[in-house]
């Protein structure tokens, strides 16, 4: 392989315009025969329309089945260096809150020992190592564990758990999120490396129905913070908002209710709180004035995910309320209840929310012990096919 | 390699280690908040205290020498504290009002935007395209950028009816938030997937491959004397899981793969509930280096709703205001046959009712 | 015999016929109408005209010397013009207004009560049930006797927030509207049919049998030498329909056939689009003659419904206002596993967002 | 067999209360030995809590092979007079129009042939003449047909097509629904008579919005009517309902309109007619006040079916407008397009909703050759799955 630099008349297009180019980010480790292949295969795909990648045979570290996605060039004899090209996902702080040292150490470990590209972060949440080889993740892994981090999940186990940034940076938040994304975490550090599931299980914590991590539609399980007392409002304040001219209370407020709950006389807002569905649209227009009730919980909702391979599913409600108070006890039993239900009838590859689907709701919940409640449900059956049980007649008798 | 015992199981650091000062103060106890410029919030706390967070735009795959870069930053005008977010900017946390225009000023000249807050376009949330993955039907960072590029004003401006989250995913894996954002792109193969029959055996297991096919069109198959499968072409629509689980079925093709658009999802319960994203262009080409049918489209699509939908109107809200009919006909979008979904819910998305605007 | 050719094939006869003068002269120039009191409807035309329409309620199963009864009421007050609506009411056609109490006067001296107009409880649309039906769960005419001697008070009144549409149907086949009414009562089975294996071979076509099966339920198996079938009890959901297409699976069962309960269904377009209805009550035991629990429960479901809904709202639009949650929690109902649809769109009826009442 | 009447002490609690009774109506002809089996059985199954007919061969009269539903008692020693006890479908008059003349006329040959009871009427519209024998069903027919009156449908044919009293007696009729509804049956008596098709196949007319036939729930091919233009309007009528007291214009009207295109501002009401979807609520509300436009036509929805086997259908839109002028070419092309297809590709027993959900809506379209339009949807897909056909490269080259 010729040490001179690859040529990306290509790629260099994208090296243009207002917007922070990747390729610069490459480029910046054109000195490295690494960065030199990964460009020169990229650029090989902007020719050809086509990727260059395979996955081949499990890679990990040492004791751990997740963490580690592996990663082979097909045009290995051209781009050599990247052969094998490997990503780490480091489990990432609660909140994404790091301090400059920390993210210093990093950098020199990934610099050291690995294509020194990252993503600051992936989708899920983690850290992403972007490209090493084999023989390096393991000093990878120890150099990590050593100030402090650990590899996140992969595989059919629990991935890496994500929170918004909560009551850290939020007036908003229910619920404390990193503590309880922490919690989490530690307590189930075997099930996020080593993969004993019949598929990949997210848990994403979100402060309030805003929603920040997208919870509903990526997480196994979504905990999304709200509250079940009234609205508190700062009367004075929805003057000074209406006063100013930058809300139009009728419109933009009331009329945006999706329960229409609240009513405007131009002087007081009146808020029916026992029709408020928790929306936060109208603290969200007003957050100097409203702010959610202080009886603060959250509801946990199951099953999103994408579409492979029954179709892509929402998170639906589980549990409509239920305070966040660690050690989350109630919590963790439902979930080992539904992980153990889970992995011993659950097929191959089929997510939680497929599984409840096959299964039932209605058998999934008697399985786990759990009380059907109408707020599970967006509306009754109207179907008639009812598998109605022997104890239907017992009860009449 | 290092000495001592090796360790296991320690999980992320804990967080606090990581909050500025003020954070650990007034933990729990903001009051308020504003969004006094793009890209700047001011969190108000019940003690009086302000924290202020200046948002930058990324390109998400970052070196470390950026990374560095940025900690630099963090130490010279937040006392180190910086965080990253769920849309892969990176926050500044400044305590002193004054520095703020500093910073902004070094983070432009670096060439990193500060933006995406409020009624504004954030970072595309993207997966990782030819730099990374084995099942990409394209490229992620190369349409990201050559997106921003073209919607950068929206970033760096509050002057959309409301938020507009965009996402890109270069298989149907959807890695990423595809299937509820305001506007997604999704890389998609439109071809039967190749098999490699003399590999198959060797690579794959039969029951999980035959397994993985949603729509049943994989049979087994003996191929010259070998074990392999058989796929019925007019079962398969291309979605590439069986490519996921035995890289002999080979689904990348360099002239039939490319780009669809999909809008009007969300996840947030404001207002209305959580929605998925709809299809509203079936195929694109795959363009590289720039891509400029699908950056065109999605630029006319940022368009047509930040003419027409009103103030807190998502994507999705405005449609549904509106309606789909009226949709294609604003976008001048044509409506074919793969926008009506036949797959297992199909009867739950037609109009079943006489509700119609003439 | 007739000693005329034989005639097939002629349809109904015109209509035009039937219609009454005024009805022939003011055929679509009809300008609007009143509803001056319960079960009087009057249509003026563009001419000036009046048209009287006086609406009384029948049990639908009507013996020819009833029909009799009618034709003589129309001949006394209506030049011999009637008509019979959808929900099976008679209408009686009038053009002279002075008329009208007599008629009406007259109709319910004869035990024919008039009323089913605007805002009220129409005849109850129903089937044949043990009259005539061969897999009916239970008896129609005699439920909706029961039912409508109770609601009576809501035919001849206008009371009602909104129309009140109730239906009946026998089995799960739901001859009639069950499937969008306001309060539908169904009949149902509860248990696994018994198979008369001696008699299957004879009566029945086996492929027929076993695609007939909406769960797959149904498996081909040899009893007693003979080819026959064996049905998977955990996949049997009592639907009926295998006794549909063959007499010797047989359905019936005394002890533990009984009746459901479904709530907002509806068909107009007026305001919210048409929808199907949900099940709030899964089972009430088949207790003839006069139901008392059915009747109870609907009873109490119209007396809920009357005291919360607001002006113009249906059935399905007040509890769309109020949610499932509360409509459960107002009418004392229980919530159970049953209600939670496990068919195959189960899943687009979970409540896929934290927009919570709690 | 005794000639003394049965008890029916249950069937007896059955003639009290104020609303009519079916079993009076039964009592009417207590004298004959049919009823006496008839009122016989009924009490044996209020006593049992079980029903005693069963189905058997096919009946019907010459040339035909619907329009008879045969009936059997499966107790035939004890009730021999309903031993047989078969109903025919009588095909109604458009909008169930009739003089009392003819009305005597269907009595005096069904007192004559069968068991004098009828149903004015039946689910699908029919006459039904509950109860005959076999060698009765011919005698009827002749009569019948002299007196200008035929079968309906029964079976795997087109089912007796039904009408809401349209034009004659209502003023927001949007075409002529009698016409119509006539046009088609006449058009298609071979179909109608002679099951050749897959399963069953009903067209219901309803001449507005409110659907009065419940066609949306119960047809396979319903004809809604409709406009295309502005609500007619007479303003002073509006001020005097609102002066009446008797509407709220604001909350009864504006509030409850599903696309909120109306505005009220005390003297004018004002309606942004291209946001209307033809809902009827507020003509509805004020009909003195508004009514339909002039441009008007149809919406053809297709698909409604009751639960079995796939579960219960709404239809749903299938020509978005259509005027709705005799002699119909463009919609009954299209119905024996349909019609030929179905029966080609439809599977025993598949209602066309179930088959064009089996082959998706695009396909169905494309095969009968009508082209796709959004107002058939209520969104796009959500899911990826996308059949791409061959075209799409051809197009793009
Ligand atoms: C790295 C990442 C994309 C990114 O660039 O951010 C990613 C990358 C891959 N995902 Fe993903 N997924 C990533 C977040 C997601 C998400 C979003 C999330 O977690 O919030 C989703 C949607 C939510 C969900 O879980 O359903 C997602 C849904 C999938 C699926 C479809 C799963 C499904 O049930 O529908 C697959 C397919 C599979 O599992 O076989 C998949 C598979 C893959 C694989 C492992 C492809 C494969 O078959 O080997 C990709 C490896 C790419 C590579 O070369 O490194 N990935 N994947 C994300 C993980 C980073 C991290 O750990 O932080
Ligand atoms: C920083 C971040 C959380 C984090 O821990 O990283 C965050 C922070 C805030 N969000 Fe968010 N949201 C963040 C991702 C999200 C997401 C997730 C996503 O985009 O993938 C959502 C759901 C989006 C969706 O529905 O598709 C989200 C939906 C909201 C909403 C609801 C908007 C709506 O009308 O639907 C609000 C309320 C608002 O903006 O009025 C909100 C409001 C806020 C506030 C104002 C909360 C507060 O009081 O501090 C924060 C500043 C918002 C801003 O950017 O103007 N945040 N927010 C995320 C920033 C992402 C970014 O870099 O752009
Ligand atoms: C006579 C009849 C048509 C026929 O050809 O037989 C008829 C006649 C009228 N209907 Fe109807 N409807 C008739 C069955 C229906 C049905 C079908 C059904 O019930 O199975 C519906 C759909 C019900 C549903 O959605 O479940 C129906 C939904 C309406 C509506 C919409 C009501 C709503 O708010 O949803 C109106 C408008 C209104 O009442 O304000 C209406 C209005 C009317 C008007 C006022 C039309 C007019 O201007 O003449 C007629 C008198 C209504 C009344 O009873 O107060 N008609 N109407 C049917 C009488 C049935 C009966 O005996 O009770
Ligand atoms: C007589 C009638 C009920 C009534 O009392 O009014 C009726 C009676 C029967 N229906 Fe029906 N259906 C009747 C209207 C309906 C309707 C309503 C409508 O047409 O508007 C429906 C719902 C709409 C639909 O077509 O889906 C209906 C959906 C069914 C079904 C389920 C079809 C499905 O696709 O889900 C069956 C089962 C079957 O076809 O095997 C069925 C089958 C039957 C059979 C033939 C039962 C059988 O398997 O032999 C019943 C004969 C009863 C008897 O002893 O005479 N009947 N049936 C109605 C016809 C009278 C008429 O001609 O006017
Ligand atoms: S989800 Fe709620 S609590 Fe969390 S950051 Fe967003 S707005 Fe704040
Ligand atoms: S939070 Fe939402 S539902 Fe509750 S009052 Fe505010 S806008 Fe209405
Ligand atoms: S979307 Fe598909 S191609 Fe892209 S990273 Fe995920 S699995 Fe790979
Ligand atoms: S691409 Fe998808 S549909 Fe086609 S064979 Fe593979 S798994 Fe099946
Ligand atoms: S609902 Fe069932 S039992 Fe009743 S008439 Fe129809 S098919 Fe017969
Ligand atoms: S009753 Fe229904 S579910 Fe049970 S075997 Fe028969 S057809 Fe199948
Ligand atoms: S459907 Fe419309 S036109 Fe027909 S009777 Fe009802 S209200 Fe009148
Ligand atoms: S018909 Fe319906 S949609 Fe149209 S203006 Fe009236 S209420 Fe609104």
């Amino acid at each position: 392989m010729s040490e001179k630099k690859r040529e990306t008349p290509l790629l260099d297009e994208l090296e243009k315009g207002p917007w922070p180019s990747f390729v610069r980010e490459l480029k910046k480790s054109a000195d490295t025969p690494v960065i030199q292949d990964l460009l020169g295969q990229l650029e090989r795909s902007y020719e050809e329309h086509l990727g260059h990648w395979k996955h081949g045979g499990i890679v990990g570290v040492m004791g751990y089945g997740g963490g580690v996605i592996g990663r082979y060039s097909d045009l290995p004899e051209e781009f050599p260096h990247i052969a094998h090209f490997h990503t780490m996902r480091v489990n990432q702080p609660a909140g994404w809150f790091y301090t400059s040292d920390a993210l210093r150490k990093i950098c020199d470990i990934w610099e050291a020992h690995g294509s020194g590209i990252t993503n600051m972060h992936g989708s899920t949440g983690d850290i992403i190592l972007l490209g090493t080889t084999t023989d390096q993740l393991e000093p990878v892994f120890s150099k990590l564990t050593e100030i402090g981090f650990d590899l996140g999940g992969s595989g059919s186990d629990m991935r890496t758990p994500s929170a918004c940034c909560g009551p850290a940076r939020c007036e908003w938040a229910c619920y404390d999120t990193l503590a309880a994304v922490y919690d989490f975490t530690q307590s189930y550090q075997d099930e996020l490396h080593r993969p004993a599931f019949p598929y990949k299980y997210k848990l994403k914590f979100a402060g309030c129905p805003n929603d920040c991590v997208a919870s509903v539609a990526r997480a196994d399980m979504s905990f999304i913070g709200t509250w079940k007392d009234d609205i508190q409002m700062d009367a004075e304040q929805v003057r000074q908002y209406a006063a100013s001219g930058t809300v139009d209370i009728q419109k933009d407020v009331c009329e945006r209710c999706p329960t229409r709950c609240m009513s405007w006389d131009g002087t007081n807002l009146t808020i029916d709180n026992s029709e408020c569905v928790k929306c936060m649209h109208c603290i969200n227009v007003m957050p100097k004035a409203l702010r959610p009730g202080k009886e603060r919980g959250c509801t946990v909702l199951i099953g999103a995910k994408a579409p492979i391979v029954g179709g892509a599913l929402l998170s639906s409600v589980f549990v409509p309320f239920i305070e966040m108070e660690p050690p989350y006890s109630d919590l963790k039993e439902l979930l080992e209840a539904i992980w153990d239900l889970w992995s011993e009838h659950g097929k191959n590859r089929e997510r939680v929310g497929e599984f409840i689907q096959r299964v039932g709701l209605g058998n999934f919940l008697e399985q786990i012990g759990l009380e059907p409640v109408p707020e599970m449900i967006a509306h009754p059956r109207t179907n008639p096919y009812i598998f109605f049980g022997e104890e239907l007649h017992e009860k009449q008798a | 390699m290092s000495a001592s015992p090796r360790k296991t199981d320690i999980g992320p650091p804990h967080y606090e280690q990581f909050l500025p000062p003020i954070i650990k103060k007034n933990y729990g106890k903001w009051l308020y908040h504003e969004n006094p410029r793009p890209g700047v919030l001011v969190h108000v706390a019940e003690s009086g205290d302000k924290l202020y967070s200046v948002r930058a735009g990324t390109p998400r795959i970052l070196n470390v020498k950026t990374i560095r870069l940025f900690a630099d930053l963090a130490d010279k005008y937040c006392g180190g504290h910086l965080r990253f977010t769920s849309r892969n900017n990176v926050e500044f946390l400044l305590t002193d009002e004054s520095k703020i225009d500093a910073l902004i000023e070094e983070l432009h000249d670096l060439g990193f935007p500060v933006g995406g807050t409020g009624n504004a376009i954030s970072a595309i949330v993207h997966t990782q395209g030819w730099v990374h993955c084995h099942s990409a039907a394209t490229d992620a960072s190369g349409v990201v950028k050559s997106l921003m590029d073209e919607l950068y004003p929206h970033f760096v401006n509050m002057d959309l009816p409301a938020k507009l989250r965009i996402a890109f995913a270069c298989c149907l894996n959807m890695c990423g938030a595809v299937h509820c954002s305001d506007i997604a792109i999704l890389g998609v193969h439109t071809r039967v997937p190749e098999i490699d029959h003399a590999n198959l055996p060797k690579m794959c297991e039969l029951p999980t491959l035959i397994a993985s096919c949603p729509t049943g069109a994989i049979r087994p198959a003996t191929v010259d004397g070998q074990q392999s499968i058989h796929i019925e072409e007019h079962l398969c629509m291309y979605c590439g899981n069986c490519f996921t689980v035995c890289p002999a079925v080979k689904i990348n093709n360099a002239k039939t793969d490319g780009l669809s658009i999909w809008v009007g999802g969300k996840v947030s319960n404001a207002r209305t509930e959580p929605k998925f994203s709809k299809l509203v262009i079936p195929f694109l080409p795959n363009n590289p280096p720039r891509w400029p049918e699908t950056v065109e489209a999605v630029k006319h699509l940022v368009e047509v709703y930040a003419a027409n939908a009103r103030k807190y109107e998502r994507m999705s809200e405005w449609v549904e205001r509106i309606g789909w009919p009226r949709f294609f006909k604003l976008t001048g979008l044509p409506f074919t046959k793969y926008h009506i979904d036949d797959f297992t819910h199909a009867g739950e998305t037609y109009k079943r009712s006489a509700q119609l605007k003439h």
